[in-house]
């Protein structure tokens, strides 16, 4: 997913945009960029700071600076709660435990080197199982016992759950299985870095219920999530680029703008 | 005039053959779905209807593949590796060494004249030496998986593919699509980096001409033609490559009833 | 003798884009090549006998096949693509091996080497594992073994003078290294870690006279040059086993950080102790391949046979050099980066972390299985590094 | 169907039982220690160098390997697994070693043992006696100890066996001179701990008394190359514990050794088999077993398959020792035999010979390395590959193209891990079993083709 977020001096979100990022999508940038525009109703001058952050940054040639997701989703998060000491993101592509402390980022853990314990985990077995993975939340909040689901491998899962639907095992049963394989996954590896209160969770797959309260129950602690977990990213981003903006105009200085092109990526130079 | 069924139960796609006297009188393939026994069912109706019997005509079934457990009409179960090798063997009875590409793993298999296993080796537990491999790249680049294989024969510098992991080679193509590579040359290189595996497979059970391939891979021409070059010899390409383990089950089930 | 006209760090890029081009060379004048692996081979018993040290590496960028069927998948994937490439033939310019017990799959290379690729000699150090005066005195007896060995194959004696004068000059070369490493202690440095790991890639291609003269080109260039790496933010330490090929590096240096120090063993580790002239050089060579190296594959400890221990003295007995290359070098920052399947470094790394921590260097750990393609997704890590430390 | 009740397929040694009954005591007697104030060491499995020098200065000993396979045996690892990960410690080490990580970390944290730990858990220790031989991980594993335990670790150093140098003049009595000196050290590291002197007659006494245990013990295992096998692997690895940890007094272990040779010994008079099925097939199981899913093995004697003899955790067979008058001398020479006294133990002088010009030419002898599957008459061996175990996985490969080459034994590749249950996958693994039967089947001709006799 490609995201758009605009906001004013008074933090007052004046875009939000969310579109599908497709293997080519990602040097489409610009497109999503314009639609934002249209909605805030500016042009792009008018934008006094773009940053750009996610796994495809690099490909933002109208952005002015590129910072990493974990330092734009800490921002966003600590918008949200501002008490916040742990952030939890699950997204498509990884995971992430970023540990704040007063409002800053100060140590993070990351795993992408495999899909389970990401949305891609969610997303495969969902299809397997011939479900909507906006569906599994409140499927799996019917589960009586959950069965668990050995395989870490997305692949071999998937031949789990299979046999475990042959087997006459209840789809809650399997879906709650899946939920807690991941929440089980994520917490094991944020563990690291030592969980306190409050944590909030982001990210798409912050929208299933049925992860939310596997989780808690595995770090043993409540988990807030945002109205907008999917945004977050994009929020600290886009207030990020507002502090930049003011602090270098109370410095007097320039704002220290980018090449700017608001076109697509390319990458002959 | 004895009957026999053969029936594999992919975990992607169920497949079965019905013989009598040597000769494939029927066949069917169907999505396994999420309930292999239905599946089964399924299938058998199919493959009754198309050869014209009633079940009481078949006088031994035998079932492999991933969901075997769960067919109820079967009289045994067999390793999907042996029906692999007695289903080449009655198809290629020259055949010594065949490599059998699946959805979850594939597997490089020697064999003698009689169709037994002699020597073997599977692809570890990853993704990345299976089918699914090609599978995770054809989502990455939205494409049909039937078209991929044509498709990278178009290539004229594949892209090197550094990883082996599905997963890394997902973020791979998608960096590589991102930097404008064109579609065929990412296909050509993660069908390089799977034959690849597959030749490492072949060196470890020991080449032997003629060497076969089966399974869902056997449709890929794309894969087959960069096998062949890695290994320096053509490979033998049975009609329905991915029906060659439930063919592979009937054998089985001939043998049993000759016994 | 072929003429060599490039010089200094243009050199450096030709001998590092071609490693094995002049080790051809040197045979075709009638040189032996000799490959050693990892830093425990004793490369100054080899150029004493006129041998010519060939540190011997894998390549990232060359797909394992051929070891699969040989070694396990689980392994170490550095050592799996050593022995791909034996498999490969493409080590076939080498007139022999010479390995040491560094470390579990280390020691299983000699016997698959052997036994698979075609080798006109090899010879095997069982470098022992603790720094009792014992295992010294171990050491001395396997290097004694090892003479005879060079000795039976090169029909030269090694003599006592032979030997301290092939101390002399790789301790000579151990100087000029360092002595390059200082030209990384300004802000910005004068050379990026990239070139740095070049050059010292290049200069284990080389005989000693040769790399040291290259050494002294480059130094001469880089002090003269205006064209040096740019200021960065952060000035980094990277820690771990080999990196011998520039790829991590670079991504690293493409962010807002100057990689200055290193702790691998294609860096520091091999040229930052002298080696003392003793009586009888043996003793001096023992003392420091078996005490001085600082590989973890060492049982290293302050003073052994202590029966009390306290973490934090042992933490220090062990680790105070990197506290000492963090003032000297500057550096605000440390990368804990291993291979996977890197036993020795692996229980190392929150052992090194409470060290670091406890004189107020952050760290972070990255993990990577020797392809290329497996560096992408650390970038964003240690961009967010670098975010958390600015 | 038969709807009569079969026999359990593996049918195991009566005499096993009191062994295996030996380690949980061992936890025990090390808790009761504990309690009255005596020393406690953690241990590594050393190949016996350790233990006299411990029995004889009354140091209770536990040995936290042991306790890893107890752990997986129980389902108790996960907890101490993930501990270990939240320790910062990467997944791919030592499945024993993370186990021990983690157990450490939450005693430390807690102040006491883990209330759900097994056996009781293991007592703070006083000593860790770590060792350089087999593997790396033992000794950086206790040295990442000292985040959470302030005992000091000692290292014995064993030179690695069976290399072609170790053939080269002298250098044989140099590594036995070695590893005397570093023992000699080692008593004085020792006293200097305890505060006490070393008691050589009572050390004497347990170097001649576990010489000799393992001497029974090496006959034991003998017996087992008769057909049909009389002795499971599984009755091995409950037996070999008691030996391996040298934890109890060794004269009771010597004499439940000598019960077990009897009983084996009566089933090789009487033809009885270590399975209750026909010996289809003998085997021999190479590498670290998966101590999580020994019923594995009983799945697999349901299909004739008897694994007659395994290739980890064996003593060194007995030798003329008269000769050797001080006892830490004595210890070194019986435990660390070393290539040149294989080599003649095994072969005739002129076979001997031709051995060692082999070894020197290409630096290995499949000869010496993989020679029980002849000795024992394999079928086929059973290569258990860990994701965790650098130390035990390297070799394997090497071994399965040796014993194909030369003996025409097939081998299967099965993966797994010694502690992580999730990294084994019984029904993949029973799938190749099946398929590996006609492999089996298919070279006992190419051997008889061969002429190899069996």
């Amino acid at each position: 997913m490609t995201k758009v977020v605009i906001i004013d001096n008074d933090e007052e979100i004046r875009a939000r945009v969310v579109s599908h990022t497709g293997a080519e999508h990602r040097r489409l940038a610009n497109k999503v960029m314009e639609e934002g525009l249209k909605q805030a109703g500016l042009s792009f001058d008018e934008i006094s700071y773009v940053i750009a952050t996610g796994y495809g940054r690099i490909n933002v040639p109208f952005a002015d600076r590129q910072i990493t997701e974990l330092t734009c989703h800490a921002r966003g998060v600590v918008n949200f709660l501002p008490s916040v000491r742990l952030a939890i993101d699950i997204g498509g592509q990884d995971a992430k435990g970023l540990k704040i402390n007063d409002g800053k980022l100060i140590d993070f853990a990351m795993s992408d080197k495999c899909a389970a314990g990401t949305g891609r985990f969610l997303e495969v077995l969902a299809a397997a199982l011939g479900l909507k993975v906006e569906d599994l939340g409140n499927i799996s909040l019917k589960s009586a016992n959950k069965v668990p689901i050995s395989s870490t491998c997305t692949v071999f899962a998937q031949q789990e759950v299979i046999s475990r639907l042959s087997e006459g095992v209840p789809l809650e049963d399997i879906v709650a299985g899946l939920h807690d394989a991941i929440a089980s996954r994520v917490a094991g590896m944020v563990k690291r870095l030592k969980i306190e209160p409050d944590v909030v969770f982001t990210g798409g797959v912050a929208k299933n219920i049925g992860v939310v309260k596997a989780l808690e129950k595995n770090l043993g602690c409540e988990v807030f999530v945002p109205e907008e977990p999917l945004l977050s990213g994009a929020l600290g981003a886009a207030l990020l680029g507002k502090e930049i903006t003011l602090k270098t105009l109370a410095e007097g200085e320039p704002i220290p703008r980018g090449e700017r092109r608001l076109e697509e990526a390319t990458f002959f130079k | 005039m004895a009957w026999f069924m053969g029936i594999d139960i992919g975990s992607g796609t169920s497949k079965g053959v019905v013989t009598n006297d040597g000769k494939l009188k029927a066949y069917h393939l169907l999505p396994s779905g999420v309930n292999y026994r239905i599946a089964a069912e399924k299938l058998r109706e199919e493959l009754l209807a198309k050869a014209g019997l009633l079940p009481e005509d078949i006088a031994y079934t035998i079932t492999t593949g991933y969901g075997a457990g769960s067919v109820p009409f079967s009289n045994q179960q067999v390793a999907d590796i042996r029906c692999c090798t007695r289903g080449i063997n009655r198809i290629f009875p020259s055949v010594r060494t065949v490599i059998d590409v699946q959805g979850q793993s594939s597997q490089v298999i020697r064999l003698n004249e009689k169709g037994q296993v002699i020597n073997f080796a599977v692809s570890e537990k990853c993704a990345s030496g299976s089918g699914r491999f090609l599978d995770v790249i054809t989502n990455v680049l939205q494409l049909e998986l039937k078209d991929i294989g044509p498709l990278s024969l178009k290539s004229e510098n594949p892209v090197v593919f550094t990883t082996g992991c599905a997963v890394f080679g997902e973020s791979e193509a998608v960096s590589r699509v991102a930097e404008g590579i064109a579609k065929e040359d990412i296909l050509a290189g993660v069908h390089k980096a799977l034959a690849d595996k597959i030749s490492a497979l072949v060196d470890r059970v020991g080449l032997e001409e003629q060497c076969a391939i089966s399974g869902g891979g056997g449709l890929n021409v794309g894969l087959i033609k960069r096998v062949e070059e890695k290994l320096g010899v053509q490979l033998l390409i049975p009609p329905q490559p991915q029906l060659i383990n439930a063919l592979g089950a009937a054998v089985m089930a001939e043998e049993e009833a000759n016994k | 003798m072929v003429e060599v006209t490039s010089k200094g760090l243009t050199r450096v890029r030709e001998i590092y884009q071609d490693r094995p081009h002049r080790a051809k060379e040197l045979r075709a004048e009638d040189k032996k090549v000799i490959g050693y692996l990892c830093l425990y081979p004793v490369v100054e018993m080899m150029t004493a006998v006129d041998l010519v040290p060939y540190r011997m590496f894998g390549d990232m960028r060359e797909p394992i096949t051929r070891a699969d069927t040989y070694m396990p998948t689980v392994v170490c994937p550095f050592l799996r693509s050593l022995l791909d490439l034996g498999l490969k033939g493409k080590y076939e310019f080498l007139d022999g091996v010479v390995m040491a017990h560094t470390c579990d799959v280390g020691a299983q290379v000699p016997g698959l080497w052997n036994t698979f690729v075609e080798t006109h000699y090899s010879h095997f150090i069982d470098t022992p594992h603790t720094i009792h005066e014992a295992a010294q005195k171990q050491e001395k007896g396997e290097l004694q073994d090892f003479q005879k060995s060079l000795e039976s194959l090169t029909g030269k004696e090694l003599t006592r003078e032979r030997l301290r004068e092939a101390i002399e000059a790789h301790n000579q070369q151990r100087a000029l290294v360092r002595e390059l490493y200082d030209l990384r202690k300004p802000d910005p440095p004068l050379i990026s870690g990239t070139e740095t790991l070049q050059v010292v890639v290049a200069v284990m291609s080389l005989p000693v006279e040769e790399g040291s003269k290259l050494l002294k080109e480059v130094i001469d260039e880089v002090k003269e040059r205006r064209n040096g790496p740019p200021k960065k933010s952060a000035r980094l330490l990277v820690w771990g086993p080999v990196i011998h090929e520039t790829p991590l590096i670079e991504m690293i240096e493409s962010l807002d950080a100057n990689m200055v120090m290193d702790d691998t063993c294609v860096g520091s580790r091999a040229y930052f102790a002298d080696i003392k002239l003793t009586d009888d050089p043996l003793d001096g060579l023992a003392y420091h391949y078996l005490v001085e190296l600082k590989c973890p594959r060492t049982f290293r400890e302050g003073v052994y046979g202590e029966t009390s221990k306290e973490h934090m003295t042992d933490l220090k007995s062990r680790f105070n050099y990197l506290g000492d290359y963090a003032k000297e070098w500057r550096v605000n920052g440390v990368i804990l980066q291993a291979l996977r399947y890197c036993d020795s470094h692996g229980y190392e790394v929150p052992v090194v972390k409470d060290y670091l921590a406890n004189i107020g260097l952050p760290s972070i750990y990255l993990e990577h299985d020797y392809t290329e393609g497996a560096l992408a997704p650390l970038r964003t890590r240690v961009q967010g590094f670098l975010e958390v430390i600015s | 169907m038969t709807t009569e009740v079969k026999k359990r397929a593996i049918n195991r040694l009566q005499t096993m039982y009191a062994l295996r009954a030996l380690v949980d005591e061992m936890y025990q007697s090390s808790l009761e220690a504990k309690k009255e104030g005596k020393p406690v060491a953690w241990c590594m499995l050393d190949g016996g160098y350790g233990g006299p020098f411990l029995n004889a200065m009354d140091v209770e000993s536990v040995y936290p390997e042991n306790y890893g396979t107890i752990c997986a045996a129980s389902g108790a690892a996960a907890p101490f697994l993930e501990r270990s990960a939240a320790e910062g410690f990467p997944d791919h080490l030592c499945g024993y070693a993370r186990n021990c990580l983690g157990y450490t970390a939450t005693m430390t944290e807690l102040g006491e043992i883990p209330p759900d730990a097994p056996t009781g858990g293991m007592p703070r220790p006083m000593l860790l006696l770590s060792s350089g031989m087999v593997c790396d991980a033992r000794f950086k594993w206790f040295q990442a100890l000292g985040r959470y335990l302030n005992a000091p670790v000692w290292t014995l150093e064993v030179p690695r066996p069976g290399m072609r140098e170790s053939l080269m003049e002298g250098a044989y009595e140099r590594n036995v001179d070695f590893i005397v000196k570093e023992l000699r050290v080692f008593v004085t590291f020792l006293e200097g701990l305890l505060g006490e002197k070393m008691d050589w007659d009572k050390f004497e006494q347990d170097v001649n008394t576990t010489i000799e245990m393992d001497r029974v013990w090496f006959e034991v295992n003998e017996l087992r190359k008769a057909r049909p096998g009389p002795m499971h692997s599984r009755d091995f690895w409950s037996s070999m514990s008691a030996s391996a940890l040298r934890t109890t007094n060794p004269k009771r272990v010597t004499d439940l050794y000598r019960k077990m040779y009897d009983e084996v010994k009566d089933r090789v008079d009487n033809k009885i088999a270590g399975i209750n099925r026909e010996e289809k097939y003998r085997l021999t199981f190479v590498g670290l077993p998966p101590w999580h899913s020994l019923g594995f093995f009983d799945q697999l004697a349901e299909r004739g398959w008897n694994f007659v003899i395994e290739q980890a955790y064996h003593p060194p067979g007995p030798i003329d020792l008269t000769w050797v008058k001080d006892p830490i001398e004595k210890l070194v020479r019986y435990r660390y035999q070393g290539l040149d006294h294989q080599i003649d133990d095994i072969f005739e002088p002129e076979e001997a010979a031709k051995v060692r010009e082999e070894i020197i030419e290409c630096g290995y002898s499949h000869q010496v390395a993989v020679r029980d599957a002849m000795d024992y008459q394999c079928d086929g061996a059973i290569l258990h590959t860990l994701l965790t175990c650098r130390g035990t996985t390297a070799p394997l490969l090497l071994a399965q193209n040796r014993l194909m080459e030369v003996w025409k034994v097939p081998s299967l590749v099965i993966e797994g891990d010694i502690v992580d249950q999730t990294l084994f996958d019984p029904v993949d693994a029973l799938r190749k079993a099946e398929a590996f039967e006609e492999t089996m089947d298919h070279y006992k001709k190419v051997r008889k083709e061969a002429g190899l006799g069996w």
